[in-house]
């Protein structure tokens, strides 16, 4: 034994002299500003998307209504609401918040007696922790969860685009395709927002696990016109896209393209996926008139059930406006094909070149079958009723689309102005120059809109490609006058539009005179809207229906008129748009089977 | 670790060799060579630190499958001997005469998957659990939450919305968004 | 009686036994041989019945202890609240915050606070978090041990609601099915502080006169036993284990 | 003199054995005491039982009893997606929980092959955390090892020590305890202002504390009768018994998975494991006293070496759908107990097959600590046990 | 004196230390925890603590024997009290001493212990039979220096009484055992610090060993009037190597500096070194303090 052993370690009490170093007042002690404490909740930036509650590994989040949070279209209304009786504290909701409303502050004392009280609603029900500024919030940088930028399309060069009608969208390859469908947090708040209200998760699931036919099942639930809406659709959903609020929105568009795209066009295969093969006929028969969107939707779904279908339509190809008012380079022919062809698969008689109203009548199509469907669209021009407008070199838009597609001769002029802001004058638009391009090799074409840049009402992706493709857009003057010199049209002289609606929300627009311009041009093209044709309504049938304003046909909510046997969707009910189209068809085919079924 | 594996492989006939990196390799061995060369193994090839003896749960095989794995202080190494064993009454021989620690390993197999090791010692003793009389808890079909919601009453009085479900029922309820179909089998 | 004749009587309870232990292989029985209701021989040859479950502890129901009135109760209420003696077990993850409390840094001494080894001595049971059921069994006896007024507290989710193992099969998920549980911190687990301020909480309780949560165990005692032994499948234990 | 002061006593006749090796303990003998030590008991590391069989003072059968610790995380983890385990395991070990994080991440990298693709900065605040965690595992386990034989006061610094380092684990991590801050991908926050400054300040105090604590523990002369020649495990037992880390050290097997098998950052760093031959409980106190001066020493390196700025996390797929193809893997890290793995196995799905944790304790604390208790008092279970720093919920899981 | 007014006087002596040994137990653990960092129990834990421990209504029996514990362990310390001078050349605070009275004291040392045997013994559980079991080995150990330190002292000043040996250290710090009898000195502090049951010789309650040993089982009233008892023992034990080897005390201010110095000396080891096994304790007993006790009855004897 060492003596030195006995007394070293009395050292120790050297120690009795320093001061304790003890925490004074542990209690409430401010934790590190990084501490995950307690829950807060900014509920006015929060959406309810419950990736919160996906990502909790212990169920400790309940997705819950709130007083005072509407549902609509973006925000499901619902708020996290926090068990503390399972809370882990790994702040893994906090990490993966698309809004980063959620956060911890560095609160952590809360003792209580009653077991039931560990529950509750961050920033509904008031806590003293509210007001913490501290806490643990998403680390930075480059710390994600999911993808926050959208895997880019592929697309052709505008020098390449605009010398042909081709399809330059390319679509997405498998691998784009699924990394893009892995950025989607299954949330589901698209799926309000879709009029057709499509299983948007479901199907980017679908393209996750490789399993298209899955995909397909689950488009055709809502839309049978998937390659169509692939490529044209105005997605809504991706704006109120939750993985768009910190990032850019998924592009559902792209992936229901991508779905679509991988079933090849063979209606056997179509009806062996869908389970089509052997509906039974329930010996009931409907007409619809038109073959748009809206038309071609209630089809389907009638059909599903059995009914026996007749299809009439005034042109020689189906697919009204999707066909006839949107260019071939947004949409080609054979993408309408392969949706059509389905739908025709399943027996559907479709009559082309038939006019309701002029070759069969209304009444005539209700004694032959049991019901009426009618959805004949908005193909009339409007105009702006401007000084010089009725030139002949004033053009509608509709018809000079229309024209390119049934091969018609189309005037196209050196310098061409277009009035108009929306996705169809960016159509037209781009379709001349794409005329020009051929006729003349380059592209001189001026597009005008009341509207300023930033309230367009065009997609801004349109307007965009439109300018790579030269064509110059000036949005903000509001025509004034076709300038006519010599009978021929020289130019459009607009003046600059300071405001467009009064204060009642009136069409009124104010111009500055003093900026006044004048663009040169051969021809004018008008494009500031659509009208409908209700010609084939006799008069006994209009006596019986009730009109709303701007003389719209009144119907319920099931799209029927107020003649029982007459429902009537899509673009003259609910304006123009493609997918509202297809929900109406939808509601209306079962409003109905419903109808025809009462008495059963 | 490949030329290791270059000399074994013929000589325990060994299927489905997987060499993870140099330093890893898995290999499936039939089950009465097993011990047979995990004995070899460690007498011949060094590898006498034994890691982990553990059991993975193919049910959609019908197979329980074991893992010795060993290590090789020397070269540094690790290699995992599998072996495939049947589901129904699974059972294996004792290894707990290689290592101290194996009984161990082979009671824990015992109780969490059902395996009977004959004359492994304390093998019938419960390792973890206590008064335990449901099926072996390990096993994939033993289903742990249904077990403790049953047994254990979670808190009652929550509920939760799926947001897409719950628009839909305050937006849109009359929507349709599924195609119903006039078919007898559905 | 002869040597001989002792003998002979071992030889035969052993075979007895054996027997009993060989029909009992095929139904699933908990209880230990050491403590299974049997026959031994006295040092004298007399033969005496033992049952070691219930000889060494009685199995009498707990009774309510009413606390005495007024101004008494009061002033020993303010000591109880001023010393309050923590069994020393740590049942879960949550013990690890346990040291850090009792030194230097938070120093629960200068609050009253201390840990005793013995359920005997103490009369407060920190449950510090998740409980396994085989723990639970031990809770149960060492909280049964502890003289009346006890006090319990529960730290975590996994007390209030079954936190992160919520579908344990092996942990409970709610603790006053089977305890009475005076107070609750949330966290998990949590901090040295929180753990302070829930023993002011508790002192706070316990100077209110609220602190009469062992009277309550005994009053729903038949309601927590059936609880408990809902769960613990093996009770080779007295009802209550005194 | 001291021959005559020898109580060893006889051990050769009884307890006798049963034909079968196992021992005839006859409790109505009286010749024996059945001790539990355990669960409820203050000298037992975490929530674990000893049963032990006394002839007199002396442990003649041990036995481990463990699962009151027991949660059923492997089961857990089947049921939780690849980024909901780490929060799950970090609760298998409550002493040194990064481990089982790194490891979760590890094998779920490696298994997705997105092994290569973590950032660099990622790695050393993923080393720094696991030092870190080492650190005020050891600041409670070498004077932990005193407490064992009541001497309390290096304890009661060292657990003070232990708080500075979880105050830098709070600013680091945003946790005390339960960091959860290595996630699969990376980690989860970059060192924040002014926190080198302050580790090194902390690092100073424990400078100090070490000076103290070898004053106190290994210059103390009642510390070496108690653990000089007490808990020895002779060098062939280390394969025998799978014995890893300090334990193996202390007995001059120099395994350390830092050197063996370099994960990580380990590679830059310059140490050498401390190793001591005599395989006792002081011999296993001393190498841990000398880990203690490393880790500080690595700790100061990593700081130094590592970057100012960098990403926290590869880029990975979404976490709420990221599978991983069937596969198979084990990863071992040298925590401070010792080799620490996991073995992982992945079937294609969103959630993990098997997940296979080992602990050093699994050995330890069962076959080697029964061997080790037979012939010894009940005053030298408790420092045999922390000086094999058993940690029952590693064993149990 | 009337034998009723120094009865009433010892109870008040009895008060008194009793308040000084609970103040004093609260002040030396202040002490240690200062030594580890941090403040420590209030100076009027002891009391609340003992308060509580009376206000526990649970109280629960093993049989009568049970009740033996905590009377003969009180019996003990009051014995010690009873036969022990306080203070030095004072009528009301010498107590009952008489001629002869270090063996008694020596003997009632003792008898705590055995009550505790038998109450503890009843309580059933192991750890508080080991404790015990322990306790009374190792008292046997620290008896034997400690009487052959005390034989060395009766034979240096030729009586048995407290009362004189602290007579003959009277006159300044020169004339103490410890300056006077070096040897024998010694050997009664190494014997205290067994005495006083502080590491490294707390083998009876041996926290982390077998918690707490012989009071196991005690709690509620039993407890309190251990813990009374106990810390009156510190104090009278403290007092008793007073009287033997620092020449006594003559007021209670000196007394309380004193006894405390004694406690403080075994508390100032016991911080710094960790507890002995058994039989490592009571083979060091038997080696250095036993030697220099026979050393020190040599030197006087011849």
């Amino acid at each position: 034994m060492n003596i030195k052993d006995v007394f070293t370690p009395f050292t120790t009490w050297s120690k009795v002299v320093k001061d304790p170093v003890t925490i004074k007042n542990p209690i409430g002690r401010e934790a590190a500003p990084r501490y995950r404490g307690f829950h807060k909740n900014d509920i006015d930036v929060c959406i309810g998307c419950g990736t919160c509650e996906a990502i909790c590994e212990n169920q400790a989040i309940d997705l819950v209504p709130v007083e005072g949070i509407e549902t609509k279209s973006g925000d499901s209304g619902l708020r996290p609401r926090i068990d503390y009786g399972r809370c882990c504290w790994c702040a893994l909701c906090v990490d993966i918040c698309t809004t980063n409303s959620l956060n911890l502050t560095n609160e952590y004392t809360w003792v209580d007696t009653d077991p039931d009280a560990f529950i509750f609603t961050p920033g509904v029900d008031k806590k003293s922790w509210d007001t913490k500024e501290e806490g643990w919030k998403k680390p930075v940088p480059n710390y994600h969860f999911y993808g926050q930028t959208r895997v880019p399309m592929e697309e052709l060069h505008a020098e390449e685009r605009v010398e042909s009608f081709v399809e330059f969208v390319k679509g997405y390859s498998k691998k784009q395709a699924e990394e893009e469908a892995d950025r989607c947090v299954a949330c589901g708040i698209c799926t309000a927002t879709c009029p057709a209200h499509m299983g948007i998760p479901d199907y980017i699931a679908a393209i996750r696990n490789e399993d298209m036919e899955e995909g397909m099942r689950i488009l055709y639930d809502t839309n049978p016109l998937p390659e169509i809406c692939g490529r044209i659709c105005t997605h809504k959903c991706e704006d109120v896209c939750s993985v768009g609020v910190n990032g850019d929105p998924l592009s559902i568009r792209w992936l229901k393209r991508y779905i679509a795209d991988q079933i090849p066009a063979d209606v056997d295969k179509y009806n062996e996926i869908l389970y089509t093969k052997d509906i039974k006929n329930n010996n009931k028969k409907v007409a619809i008139i038109g073959t748009g969107p809206s038309s071609l939707s209630s089809a389907y779904y009638l059909s599903l059930l059995g009914y026996k279908i007749t299809m009439y339509e005034k042109l020689p190809q189906a697919g009204g406006m999707m066909r006839y008012g949107i260019p071939e380079y947004r949409l080609p022919y054979d993408a309408i094909d392969k949706d059509i062809d389905y739908i025709v698969s399943l027996g559907v008689d479709i009559k082309y070149n038939v006019t309701v109203g002029k070759d069969i009548t209304l009444e005539q199509l209700h004694e032959e079958n049991d019901a009426v469907f009618a959805g004949t669209g908005l193909h009339l021009g409007r105009s702006t009723r401007i000084p010089g407008s009725d030139h002949e070199n004033v053009y509608q838009s509709v018809d000079l689309l229309r024209d390119i597609v049934t091969g018609a001769e189309v005037p196209v002029e050196r310098k061409v102005v277009v009035i108009g802001g929306g996705n169809v004058a960016m159509d037209i638009t781009r379709s001349m120059a794409r005329l020009q391009k051929a006729k003349y090799g380059e592209v001189n074409i001026i597009t005008t809109s009341l509207e300023s840049e930033d309230i367009m009402p065009a997609d801004r992706e349109e307007v965009v490609e439109a300018r790579e493709e030269g064509c110059t857009i000036i949005p903000g003057y509001g025509p004034q006058e076709v300038m006519i010199e010599n009978g021929k049209v020289v130019g459009l002289r607009v003046w600059k539009c300071l405001s467009i609606f009064d204060e009642n929300h009136n069409f009124n627009p104010k111009f500055d005179e003093s900026d006044e311009r004048v663009f040169e041009g051969d021809m004018v093209i008008e494009s500031i809207g659509q009208g409908m044709d209700l010609s084939y309504l006799s008069e006994d049938t209009k006596k019986g229906l009730e009109f709303g304003p701007r003389g719209r046909v009144q119907t319920n909510d099931n799209f029927q008129t107020s003649l029982p046997w007459l429902f009537m969707g899509g673009d003259i009910i609910q304006g123009p748009d493609v997918i509202h189209g297809i929900a109406n068809g939808h509601r209306a085919a079962m409003a109905i089977d419903d109808f025809l079924n009462q008495g059963r | 670790m490949k030329e290791i594996l270059d000399r074994i492989t013929p000589k325990y006939d060994l299927q489905d060799v997987s060499i993870k990196d140099d330093l890893q390799a898995y290999v499936v061995v039939e089950k009465k060579l097993a011990i047979d060369m995990v004995t070899y193994m460690r007498d011949y090839e060094g590898f006498s630190h034994f890691v982990l003896m553990s059991c993975v749960d193919w049910i959609e095989d019908n197979k329980l499958q074991l893992l010795y794995l060993l290590n090789n202080p020397e070269k540094k190494c690790v290699i995992g001997i599998k072996v495939f064993i049947d589901r129904e009454n699974p059972s294996m021989q004792s290894a707990h005469h290689l290592w101290k620690q194996i009984w161990t390993y082979q009671r824990e197999l015992r109780e969490a998957f059902g395996i009977d090791f004959p004359g492994s010692p304390r093998i019938e003793e419960n390792f973890v659990l206590e008064g335990w009389t449901d099926k072996p808890h390990m096993l994939r079909d033993f289903d742990t939450n249904k077990y403790a919601e049953e047994t254990y009453f979670p808190r009652t009085g929550r509920s939760t919305n799926d947001p897409a479900t719950y628009m839909r029922q305050k937006l849109y309820p009359n929507q349709p968004v599924t195609a119903k179909k006039n078919k007898d089998d559905e | 009686m002869s040597e001989l004749d002792i003998n002979d009587k071992v030889k035969e309870m052993l075979e007895k036994s054996a027997e009993n232990a060989g029909s009992k292989n095929s139904e699933k029985t908990f209880v230990h041989p050491e403590d299974e209701e049997r026959e031994v021989i006295a040092p004298d040859g007399s033969i005496i019945k033992v049952n070691p479950i219930y000889d060494y502890f009685s199995g009498k129901k707990p009774t309510e202890e009413k606390p005495s009135n007024g101004v008494v109760e009061k002033f020993l209420n303010w000591a109880r609240s001023e010393s309050i003696w923590v069994l020393g077990f740590g049942t879960g993850c949550g013990s690890i915050e346990i040291p850090p409390l009792m030194t230097p840094r938070f120093d629960a001494f200068r609050f009253g606070i201390q840990m005793r080894p013995t359920p005997r001595q103490s009369n407060a049971f920190i449950i510090s978090g998740y409980l396994s059921v085989k723990t639970l069994k031990r809770v149960i006896r060492s909280y049964e041990q502890m003289p009346s007024p006890k006090y319990v507290l529960a730290l975590g989710s996994c007390t209030i609601n079954g936190g992160m193992y919520y579908d344990s099969y092996s942990t409970i998920n709610r603790l006053d099915k089977y305890l009475p549980v005076d107070v609750y911190i949330a966290g998990c687990m949590p901090r040295p502080e929180a753990l302070l301020a829930g023993f002011m909480k508790l002192k706070e309780l316990i100077k209110e006169g609220k602190g009469e949560k062992a009277n309550e165990y005994a009053r729903n005692f038949d309601e927590y036993k059936a609880n408990q032994k809902k769960i613990i499948k093996d009770w080779n234990m007295p009802d209550y284990n005194w | 003199m001291s021959k005559i002061f020898d109580f060893k006593p006889d051990r050769s006749k009884y307890p006798a054995k049963k034909a079968d090796g196992t021992l005839d303990v006859d409790l109505r003998s009286q010749k024996y005491v059945k001790l539990w030590l355990g669960p409820n008991h203050p000298g037992v590391t975490g929530n674990m039982a000893v049963e032990l069989t006394l002839a007199g003072d002396e442990i003649v059968e041990a036995k481990t009893h463990v699962g009151y610790l027991h949660r059923g995380f492997e089961k857990l983890i089947e049921r939780r997606l690849y980024v909901q385990g780490f929060p799950t395991s970090i609760r298998m070990c409550v002493a040194e929980p990064d481990t089982n994080e790194y490891l979760i991440a590890r094998s779920t990298e490696v298994l997705s092959g997105y092994d290569k693709d973590i950032p660099e900065m990622a790695q050393w605040l993923r080393m720094l955390s696991l030092e870190m965690a080492r650190l005020q595992g050891l600041l409670r386990g070498v004077p932990g090892q005193a407490g064992t034989f009541s001497l309390g006061i290096g304890v009661q610094w060292g657990v003070y020590l232990r708080d500075l380092i979880l105050d830098r684990f709070e600013e680091l991590t945003g946790a005390r305890v339960y960091h959860m801050y290595i996630i699969p991908g990376g980690v989860r926050g970059l060192l924040p202002d002014g926190f080198k400054k302050r580790m090194e300040e902390n690092l100073k105090e424990i400078d100090n504390f070490i000076i103290r604590i070898r004053q106190l523990m290994f210059d103390n002369a009642i510390f070496k009768k108690r653990s000089v020649g007490i808990g020895v495990i002779p060098k062939e037992w280390v394969d025998l018994y799978g014995i890893v880390g300090t334990n193996a050290r202390a007995c001059g097997v120099k395994r350390d998975v830092r050197k063996d098998n370099p994960y990580l950052m380990y590679e830059q760093l310059d140490f050498d494991p401390p190793t001591a031959t005599e395989g006792d409980i002081y011999a296993r106190s001393w190498v841990r006293w000398q880990e203690l001066i490393q880790t500080v020493d690595l700790i100061r390196q990593i700081m130094a070496k590592m970057p100012e700025k960098g990403d926290i996390r590869a880029k990975m797929p979404n976490v709420l759908h990221w599978r991983i193809p069937k596969g198979e893997t084990y990863n071992k890290l040298e925590s401070g107990r010792g080799e620490y793995g996991m073995y992982y196995v992945t079937d294609g799905s969103d959630k993990p097959r098997r997940v296979n944790l080992r602990g050093p304790s699994y050995t330890h604390a069962i076959a080697l600590l029964e061997k080790m208790l037979i012939g010894t008092n009940i005053a030298d279970v408790h420092a045999t046990m922390v000086s094999l720093q058993t940690c029952p919920p590693e064993i149990e899981r | 004196m009337n034998i009723y007014v120094k009865l009433a006087y010892t109870l008040l002596g009895f008060f008194l230390v009793l308040n000084w040994g609970l103040l004093m137990s609260a002040t030396l653990r202040k002490i240690v925890a200062r030594v580890a960092g941090r403040h420590g129990i209030p100076f009027y834990q002891p009391w609340i603590d003992l308060l509580k421990n009376i206000g526990v209504r649970t109280t629960l029996s093993h049989g009568f024997m049970f009740y033996l514990g905590p009377v003969f362990r009180f019996t003990g310390a009051v014995g010690m009290f009873l036969f022990m001078p306080a203070l030095f050349g004072s009528d009301m605070w010498s107590n009952f001493s008489f001629e002869g009275d270090i063996v008694l004291i020596l003997y009632f040392q003792l008898f705590g212990m055995l009550g505790m045997a038998i109450g503890a013994g009843e309580g059933g559980h192991p750890h508080s039979a080991i404790g015990i079991a322990r306790g009374l080995a190792q008292h046997a150990a620290i008896e034997i220096p400690m009487t052959l330190g005390i034989i060395s002292l009766a034979i240096q000043y030729h009586t048995l009484s407290f009362t004189d040996i602290v007579a003959a250290q009277q006159g300044g710090i020169a004339n103490w055992t410890i300056f006077t009898n070096p040897i024998a000195g010694v050997t009664l502090l190494l014997a205290a610090l067994g005495a006083m049951g502080h590491s490294p010789f707390n083998l009876v309650k041996a926290p982390n060993e077998i918690p707490i040993g012989p009071p196991t089982e005690y709690h509620g009233t039993y407890l309190g009037v251990l813990m009374s008892s106990g810390v009156v023992l510190h104090v009278m034990e403290a007092a008793l190597f007073m009287n033997l080897l620092f020449g006594g005390a003559t007021n209670w201010v000196e007394f309380i500096i004193k006894t405390f110095l004694i406690n403080f000396y075994s508390v100032f080891v016991g911080v710094v070194f960790p507890r002995f096994k058994i039989e490592q304790s009571v083979v060091w007993f038997f080696k250095v303090p036993m030697a220099l006790g026979i050393l020190a009855i040599l030197i006087y004897s011849f």
